[in-house]
């Protein structure tokens, strides 16, 4: 199958939603469900050809570097198979509970959104970069307005940062153009060595800030916190989930490929730390669950930066490793903390109290995605924190292991308190009566506790992937061809 | 602040040594080492040859005006986007301001003359949105320019009447019927030529109306939907 | 049965328990008696293949180059069968005692993950396969602490599972630091690599790797949790917590002290009187430790909160013992910490049969209970002589070794912790005994009756166990001199009612005899002498006063309040504020981050976008 | 076997009777110092005799078996103390054991007390093992020290250790030690100024206050065997012990006129006065004392 | 002279940005914020532009006049990355537009610290 497709054919889904949903309530959730599922099934399609060589997809037929190409590498593959999978998961549940809102144009933005997410996984050209994070920034711009009420505030923040972000991304990519003369990351990355320093340093800082919003990381993301506690659950989870990684992607494949001869990793390593204790601090005494979440996801992706931006394979295994785990996680976390504030009707983490018993499908679901972001023995969190402490001491960073560890105690701390909220505390708010949201959550308990035991298969990928991604001269070759 | 950080703008532009690539100085840029030599040459595919307007047959993506050719041919893929970005804008922004009371359409109607000369500019600029459109390939302009001239019409329409409503389902419809043709014409490149919007119409005579292969059809559905989602927007700004 | 099947069973197992016991409540007690009857039978089994039962269990982890390594050794298999005994006596309780609970079920799920964890910590033949089950050991006895039906048992398991974390990933830390040099993380490479380390570095480690276990042992700086955790936890689940999980901490301490032989490590070390600094250090902490416990033990009103307490300061003399490490130091430390295991899990059950019949813990609202609750009493004054080392019963023997060592090397400053601990107990001990059993009966308490047969089997089997193992201790010297030899340390001699200590020797038939002789003597006396009638409790003198409520007649609220005015002031600032003031901290940090930074202004948002940028470019020209 | 028996009746007996004595003895001068005749030195076998005769109430099984308890494990200590050399069951190890042993009369002297079920009583209880505390810490400081210095933990191995004249005797080897553990023995056998346990003013004299016929004659005999095998234990530890009985039993007589004295003119301290005050002085002079032996 | 010529384009396109930057940083008018982000947006694509100038060279269109390749044309592909930008650029402005409009609907005023939820 072509690679092209994964993102023609959401896009044309989303196209023809407005024309065809009108018919009955609940065909723009379906519609959005078989494409997602489309693109899971196109992207295992790929699977045996990426392990072999990575696929290039000129579009439109033009020689490289001057027509704009897809790149599909094994990182590319996983990322595209986490995104589809997840995002399908989540639609799973908009179906039941989209209700309160407008069905056609929701879905028409997630679907946006999951297209220019995967653009931006997909593209091989900055330009092209640069439009796919447009579209999925300002889908989810409008998503984050989909509450109505004071989401237009957050909303409104959002935008003036992400546009900022973007004047900035659109600088780096003129001078980019002006220096190098191409806007094909595998030229780009070809020359990027010998740039002139001042110009390299001014366009990597441009980028940093340009994509760090999307990767969110501190402090371009700000605006997390509110836009993903006054949103709908959903949105959050795909924000969360889903438009996370493919920043975390960018980033990967901005400092790896693009700069991967120059030493700018530093940055990224204090930025990141930076990000990870900024997250854990403030969730720590946070009372309402949703922004406990948005903090908590906020120092997960500082932590992901922090340990890929050691820049050795192993580095980037566990930080891949931890990417997945938090967009496994965090995605369950907040369907079932959505799905429990939903049924008492408030976010404090104090009027769940007792929830593991009423609402047991979500409480259970909860409570085994806090031990596994904990790092429970058996449960997946446990074995990406094993190879990240692992990494980092073989490296001797002994002191950037004492930061993390810190961080996950305090982790640790708050998600113990919700837990106990949830079992083992009594209060007398009454619980809607609603249909419990079990296939995602069973699903991904199952994807938790696999992982967890059988942490092999994924180890050795991302153990590949890894040896690809960190010298970029396969990228440059598998773009220009031999040089 | 800001001032610092435009010194470290300005950082860029300072020359590195010797053997370090770095901005070229105003003005002097040499396209030898630069991709869009290929896209002037129209060699990116075929062999480096001369080519002379009105007499060149065939060349690959063949339209006169170069960055039409970039944009609806090279680069489509961007395009797609942008055109993606623009239905986003066109329905997130019918959906934010959907459901609101407050009406900021003109108290009464225009003077007279306005009236009338709106009655006739809309034809004319609208013709000359069309004309726009149509002729992307060959003289500066294309969809979005006239797009933009279209909507700017209808803008003229809420101009003179106070009460003046755009049909907004019609105007969805139109956009998603554009978008998709857009993608099926994608589609079909990559069903024929195996990548996606590929140009598989025949280009016929540089410089001819009906040439440049799906280039035109491109810029006319992007016409379209620009069209149609500007004057959505301007729509739903100001009464929705 | 494999060691691999007894340690993953319970814990596959678990959640077939739960399921069947959400139908059916006494189906978890029962699955949990059959399963951990089995376990105890294979175990059995086990005893004297030391070392031919190297297993491996392949649930790959970690990157494939991980596998659970499992050893039986002497000390493991003690420990394996303390813990399946005391799960198969606490699982006859609950049959009865878990009625009335709400959720029984996650009680037996996580009870029976508790036993596969727990063996697997003490079955590891790694340091890797320690830490694994060392986590699930304690995130289940979380849930289980946490379970508590009082308030604090929510504030007390969430210090207890802080500490532990803590605890963990210093532990973790030093194993990675261990693991990136030898690609090995079996005990005897680790004990190896350590040995050849320079002393200070093989120090820090130790010390990493330790803090964990002293952490489960409940010993002074970090003894914080024991109290609230003990007196908080479910009724049934502190016998066990006391019991056993402590005993856990001081098995990971054994690992260190003996296993990897900390005295070859520091054996060029600065030493006092003939012991390295770092031993005499942690001993003092195990003084320290008593101390601590037997006071605050004496303060409490609460009947196992005093008994948590009491747990904490018999944790200080396994510690202390163990820290000497002479061979009577290592003995008495075993001793200690069998005998501890059988008479404190016999007090907890006492004092969870008696909660299950008068629902309170509050020693003042009880009172009088011996005339209701004969059985429960007999087995509470076994456990209590025990307890405060009287002879004839097995805490003596314990108690008496330690002294021989403590006294041979001379430590005068530990001796009088160790007094200070054994005087103090008979203290403590009595105030329960007196307030619950003795003195009036509460009027509400009338019509209470014994507890349901189950419930006292343990009991009787506990009573059983304490005064066999008062006279012929050579039960316990037995596999103690065995674990000795697989530790190579010099055994203490002894026969099947004597041991031999540095100063005389222990010869307990020739006291058990004495004391028969004595109480017959005096029985006679009493025989002889003429009848006498029996009178209510309420028929006492009261100096010409006429009292008619039991209420204002049973001395039982601040039993000591003389000695509690001593130590006031020390109780009033404890080490727990400590902890508190920390946990503090970090929320005036997270408060500090938040307000400034996340101001709520989208302007600032910008600003700090715009500043990070400048930042790191000036950075980058300096650096 | 028989004969194992019949000594150990007749020690026991003999034990007893020297402790009523001595208790005799002690009212007797404790009258000539307050200028009173004072009762007859056979007062106590009377009060004995006479309580055996009389009718007592009971408060329940447990009042009975802590009379038992506590005289029995008085009988028991009684035989690891050698008077005079003699000591029926051969065991080393025995000091330790000593203090223990007596708990056990202890123990059971408080089950029977507080199980009758007057609040005096355990006040009386309360008190005493507060007190416990308080001189026990001093006196096994002084001990560990003896056994550390004669390498041996039984009594008669420390008696051995001794012989051989004065200058032998602990009392001038470990004299802090001596002091200390007079002192000791005085909260031990609660004599004034540390009997707040028993004052009878306060509280009726708190631990037999329920105590009547068989049952004090009981603790009585208990009191009396308490006597005989605490100043025993002094004399064996510090005096260097005897062969000849006489001479042993004399100086036993010594040790507890000496007590005796000392309390008829002391006022009584309040518990943790008492408490406070062992920890203190004594406390501190005895790890003086240890510090100096042992290094 | 010179330097003006050259850097009137590249310098006064960042000067332009910068001021759209000065303005969405300092102003407190919601509207006032989002034409700041519009002059940022202006000052990019004139920067883009300027930076695929040659001198005297024309526009990249092949006419009856200058009607061969090998003329001095001026780089065509910014000229395309600015269309597309600018039509981003429209849409990030409509739609924070009608989210001000929201605004204005739900709080009645456009001051930052009069609106709650856009100053704590």
């Amino acid at each position: 199958m072509n690679a092209s497709l994964l993102i023609a054919v959401p896009l044309l889904t989303a196209f023809v939603i407005p024309l065809i949903g009108k018919l009955h309530k609940k065909i723009p959730s379906f519609l959005v469900l078989l494409s997602t599922l489309f693109n899971i099934i196109i992207s295992f399609s790929l699977y045996g050809q990426v392990m072999s060589k990575p696929i290039v997809v000129k579009i439109g037929n033009w020689t490289l570097p001057f027509g704009i190409n897809l790149y599909v590498d094994k990182l590319a593959l996983i990322s595209l198979l986490i995104i589809s999978t997840i995002t399908f998961l989540i639609s799973i549940y908009n179906i039941r509970n989209t209700d309160e809102l407008n069905e056609i144009k929701f879905n028409t933005m997630f679907l946006l959104a999951f297209t220019g997410i995967n653009g931006i996984v997909l593209t091989g050209d900055v330009f092209n970069l640069f439009v796919f994070i447009e579209i999925a920034a300002i889908s989810t711009y409008v998503l984050a307005t989909m509450k109505r009420k004071d989401s237009f505030q957050a909303a409104f923040k959002y935008i003036v940062m992400g546009s900022i972000a973007s004047v900035f991304l659109l600088i780096a990519i003129g001078f980019l153009y002006s220096s190098i003369g191409s806007l094909n990351m595998g030229v780009i990355a070809q020359n990027a060595v010998d740039l002139n320093p001042s110009l390299l340093k001014v366009i990597t800082l441009l980028l940093l800030i340009g994509i760090g919003m999307e990767a969110e990381l501190f402090p371009m993301n700000l605006w997390v916190p509110e836009v993903y506690s006054k949103s709908y659950v959903g949105v959050t989870a795909l924000l969360s989930g889903v438009l996370s990684v493919s920043g975390i992607y960018a980033m990967i494949r901005v400092y790896f490929t693009l700069f991967g001869g120059t030493d700018i990793y530093l940055y990224i390593t204090v930025v990141g730390i930076v990000t990870l204790l900024f997250g854990e601090f403030i969730a720590y005494q946070q009372e309402n669950i949703k922004k406990m979440l948005a903090y908590s996801s906020i120092a997960q992706m500082g932590l992901v930066m922090a340990v890929i931006s050691l820049n050795t394979t192993e580095a980037l295994q566990a930080g891949l490793f931890q990417l997945l785990n938090h967009s496994i996680l965090k995605v369950m976390l907040f369907i079932a903390a959505g799905f429990m504030s939903y049924a008492v009707g408030s976010n404090k983490i104090k009027d769940l109290a007792g929830l593991g018993k009423k609402t047991p499908v979500a409480g259970f679901g909860f409570t085994l995605a806090a031990l596994g972001i904990m790092g429970v023995p058996f449960l997946n969190g446990f074995v990406s924190k094993m190879l990240i402490i692992q990494t980092s001491l073989g490296l001797g960073r002994y002191f950037f292991t004492g930061l993390i560890l810190l961080a996950t105690l305090i982790e640790i701390a708050y998600y113990l308190k919700v837990i106990q909220t949830l079992y083992f505390k009594e209060n007398a708010i009454k619980v809607k009566k609603i249909m419990p949201c079990l296939v995602p959550i069973g699903v991904l308990s199952a994807a938790i506790l696999y992982i967890g035991i059988k942490p092999q298969i994924i180890i050795n990928l991302l153990d590949q992937v890894g040896t690809q991604v960190i010298d970029n001269s396969n990228y440059i070759i598998s773009i220009l061809g031999g040089i | 602040m800001v001032l610092i950080l435009g010194f470290i703008l300005f950082q860029a532009f300072a020359g590195g040594g010797e053997n370090t690539i770095s901005i070229p100085r105003f003005g002097e840029v040499d396209l030898e080492n630069r991709v869009s030599e290929h896209y002037i040459n129209k060699s990116v595919n075929s062999e480096t040859n001369s080519i002379t307007f009105s007499q060149t047959q065939n060349p690959e993506s063949g339209s006169a005006n170069y960055v039409t050719s970039i944009i609806a041919n090279y680069r489509a893929l961007d395009t797609l986007g942008e055109v993606t970005v623009l239905f986003i804008a066109a329905a997130g922004l019918a959906f934010v301001l959907g459901g609101n009371q407050e009406n900021y359409a003109f108290e009464d109607d225009a003077s007279f003359i306005v009236k009338t000369g709106v009655k006739i500019l809309f034809p004319l600029m609208f013709l000359l949105g069309i004309y726009i459109i149509i002729h992307g390939h060959l003289t500066p302009g294309g969809g979005f320019q006239g797009g933009a001239v279209i909507a700017t019409a209808v803008l003229l329409k809420f101009l003179a009447y106070k009460d003046y409503k755009l049909n907004h389902t019609g105007l969805s419809l139109l956009e998603s019927f554009a978008g998709i043709s857009f993608l099926i014409i994608g589609l079909i490149g990559l069903l024929t030529n195996g990548s996606f919007l590929t140009n598989f119409l025949d280009n016929g005579t540089l410089g001819a109306l009906f040439s440049a292969g799906i280039i035109p059809i491109i810029y006319i559905l992007i016409g379209i939907k620009v069209g149609a989602e500007l004057s959505g927007i301007i729509g739903n700004l100001i009464n929705a | 049965m494999s060691l691999s099947q007894i340690i993953i069973i319970p814990i596959i197992l678990s959640i077939i328990t739960y399921l069947i016991t959400k139908k059916f409540k006494k189906a978890g007690s029962i699955i949990n008696i059959i399963l951990s009857g089995y376990i105890l039978y294979t175990l059995i089994n086990f005893y004297g293949q030391w070392d031919i039962l190297n297993q491996s269990l392949n649930i790959n982890i970690l990157g494939g180059n991980f596998e659970f390594i499992l050893n039986n050794s002497p000390l493991a298999w003690l420990l394996a069968i303390m813990t399946a005994s005391s799960i198969f006596l606490i699982s006859i309780f609950t049959v009865h005692s878990q009625q009335e609970e709400k959720n029984t079920a996650s009680f037996h799920m996580f009870f029976s993950i508790l036993l596969g964890s727990i063996l697997g910590v003490v079955f590891a033949g790694d340091l890797m396969t320690l830490f694994i089950f060392w986590e699930v050991m304690t995130y289940s006895s979380f849930f289980l602490i946490s379970a508590g039906k009082k308030e604090g048992a929510k504030k007390a398991s969430y210090r207890y599972l802080i500490l532990s974390a803590l605890g963990a990933y210093l532990m973790l830390t030093s194993i990675f630091i261990i693991y990136t040099q030898t690609n090995s993380l079996e005990f005897t490479q680790v004990a190896e690599y350590l040995g050849n380390l320079p002393t200070l570095n093989s120090i820090i480690l130790i010390i990493m790797m330790g803090v964990p276990f002293l952490i489960k042992a409940g010993v002074f700086p970090f003894h914080v949790w024991v109290n609230g955790a003990h007196s908080n936890a479910p009724k049934e689940f502190s016998p066990f917590l006391s019991g056993l999980m402590l005993k856990i901490g001081t098995y990971g301490l054994m690992l260190l002290l003996y296993l990897v032989p900390l005295y070859n490590i520091l054996g060029e070390s600065i030493k006092f009187r003939g012991l390295p600094l770092f031993n005499y250090i942690l001993a003092i902490f195990g003084g320290i430790t008593i101390i601590t416990g037997t006071i605050f033990a004496i303060r409490q009103e609460d009947v196992k909160r005093l008994v948590a307490f009491s747990s904490i300061s018999q944790m200080g003399y396994i510690v202390m013992a163990l820290a000497i490490s002479t061979p009577l130091g290592f003995t008495g430390g075993l001793l200690h910490l069998m005998n501890h295991m059988i008479f404190k899990t016999t007090i907890f059950l006492t004092m969870a049969a008696v909660i299950y019949r008068t629902h309170t813990t509050k020693m003042y609202e009880m009172g009088g209970l011996i005339f209701r609750m004969p059985v429960t009493f007999a087995a509470y004054l076994t456990a209590i002589i025990a307890l405060a080392g009287i002879p004839p019963t097995n805490g003596f023997i314990s108690k008496w070794v330690i002294y021989q060592a403590l006294i041979q090397k001379g430590y005068i400053f530990l001796s009088v912790a160790a007094f200070f601990g054994s005087i103090g107990s008979f203290m403590y001990v009595f105030k329960p005994l007196s307030t619950v059993f003795l003195g009036q009966l509460k009027p509400e308490h009338q019509n209470i009756k014994e507890v349901p047969f189950l419930m006292q089997i343990p009991m009787y089997i506990m009573m059983a166990l304490m005064v066999l193992f008062g006279v012929l201790p050579g039960i316990q010297m037995n596999i103690i001199n065995q674990i000795g030899e697989s530790l190579n340390i010099e055994t203490v001699q002894s026969t099947l009612y004597t041991i031999t200590g540095a100063y005389g020797a222990w010869n307990s038939l020739v006291i058990f005899n004495v004391f028969i002789g004595g109480f017959v003597l005096a029985l006679v006396i009493f025989l002889l002498a003429k009848k006498s009638k029996l009178v209510g409790l309420m028929d006492t003198y009261t100096a010409g006063e006429y009292m008619d409520d039991p209420e204002s007649y049973h001395y039982a609220y601040k039993y000591y309040r003389p000695f509690d005015r001593v130590f006031d002031a020390f109780a009033a600032n404890s080490l727990t504020k400590a902890y508190d003031i920390m946990a503090g901290n970090v929320v005036k940090l997270g408060r500090i981050f938040k307000g400034s930074f996340v101001t709520g202004n989208g302007q600032t948002y910008a600003f700090y976008m715009i500043l990070l940028m400048i930042v790191l470019a000036f950075a980058g020209w300096i650096v | 076997m028989i004969l194992t028996t019949i000594q150990f009746i007749l020690i026991s007996f003999a034990a007893m009777a020297l402790g009523l004595l001595f208790i005799g003895i002690a009212k007797k001068t404790v009258a000539r110092t307050q200028k009173r005749i004072g009762p007859p030195v056979y007062q106590p076998y009377i009060h004995v005799l006479k309580l055996f005769g009389k009718e007592a109430i009971t408060h329940g099984f447990i009042f009975d078996f802590g009379a038992i308890m506590a005289f029995g494990g008085m009988i028991a200590t009684l035989f690891f103390v050698p008077i005079a050399g003699i000591q029926l069951y051969s065991m080393s190890g025995t000091l330790l054991l000593v203090i223990y042993l007596m708990a056990i009369a202890y123990l059971g002297m408080a089950m029977a007390t507080v199980g009758s079920g007057n609040p005096l009583a355990s006040v009386g209880i309360s008190r005493a093992l507060t007190q416990m505390l308080g001189y026990e810490m001093p006196f096994i400081v002084v001990l560990l020290t003896l056994i550390y210095r004669s390498s041996n933990s039984s009594i008669l191995g420390i008696v051995q250790a001794q012989q051989g004249g004065l200058l032998n005797w602990n009392l001038i080897n470990v004299p802090i030690g001596t002091v200390v553990a007079f002192v000791a023995l005085l909260g031990l056998m609660g004599k004034k100024p540390f009997d707040a346990p028993i004052a009878p003013s306060e509280i009726a004299s708190g631990p037999v206050v329920e105590h009547g016929g068989k049952y004090l004659a009981l603790l009585m005999l208990q009191h009396a065997v308490a006597i005989v095998v605490e100043t025993a234990l002094f004399v064996d530890l510090f005096l260097g012990g005897a062969t000849n009985i006489f001479i042993f039993i004399f100086k036993m007589l010594i040790v507890w006129l000496l007590a005796t004295l000392i309390g008829s003119i002391f006022p009584r301290f309040k518990v943790e006065q008492g408490v406070l005050f062992y920890w203190k002085w004594p406390l501190l002079a005895a790890l003086f004392q240890a510090v100096i032996i042992i290094f | 002279m010179a330097f003006l010529n050259q850097w009137a384009y590249l310098g006064g396109s960042i000067i332009l940005i910068l001021i759209g930057l000065f303005g969405v940083l300092t102003r407190k008018n919601l509207i006032k914020i989002v034409v700041s982000i519009g002059i940022m947006d202006t000052g990019v694509n004139l920067l883009l532009v300027s930076l695929g100038y040659i001198n005297n060279g024309i526009a990249p269109i092949l006419t009856q006049t200058n009607a061969n390749n090998s003329l001095n044309f001026v780089d065509p592909l910014p000229q395309a990355l600015v269309l597309t930008a600018i039509v981003i650029g429209v849409a990030v402005l409509a739609l924070a537009l009608s989210i001000v409009i929201k605004i204005y609907e739900n709080q009645q005023t456009l001051q930052i610290d009069e609106i709650r939820g856009l100053k704590l």
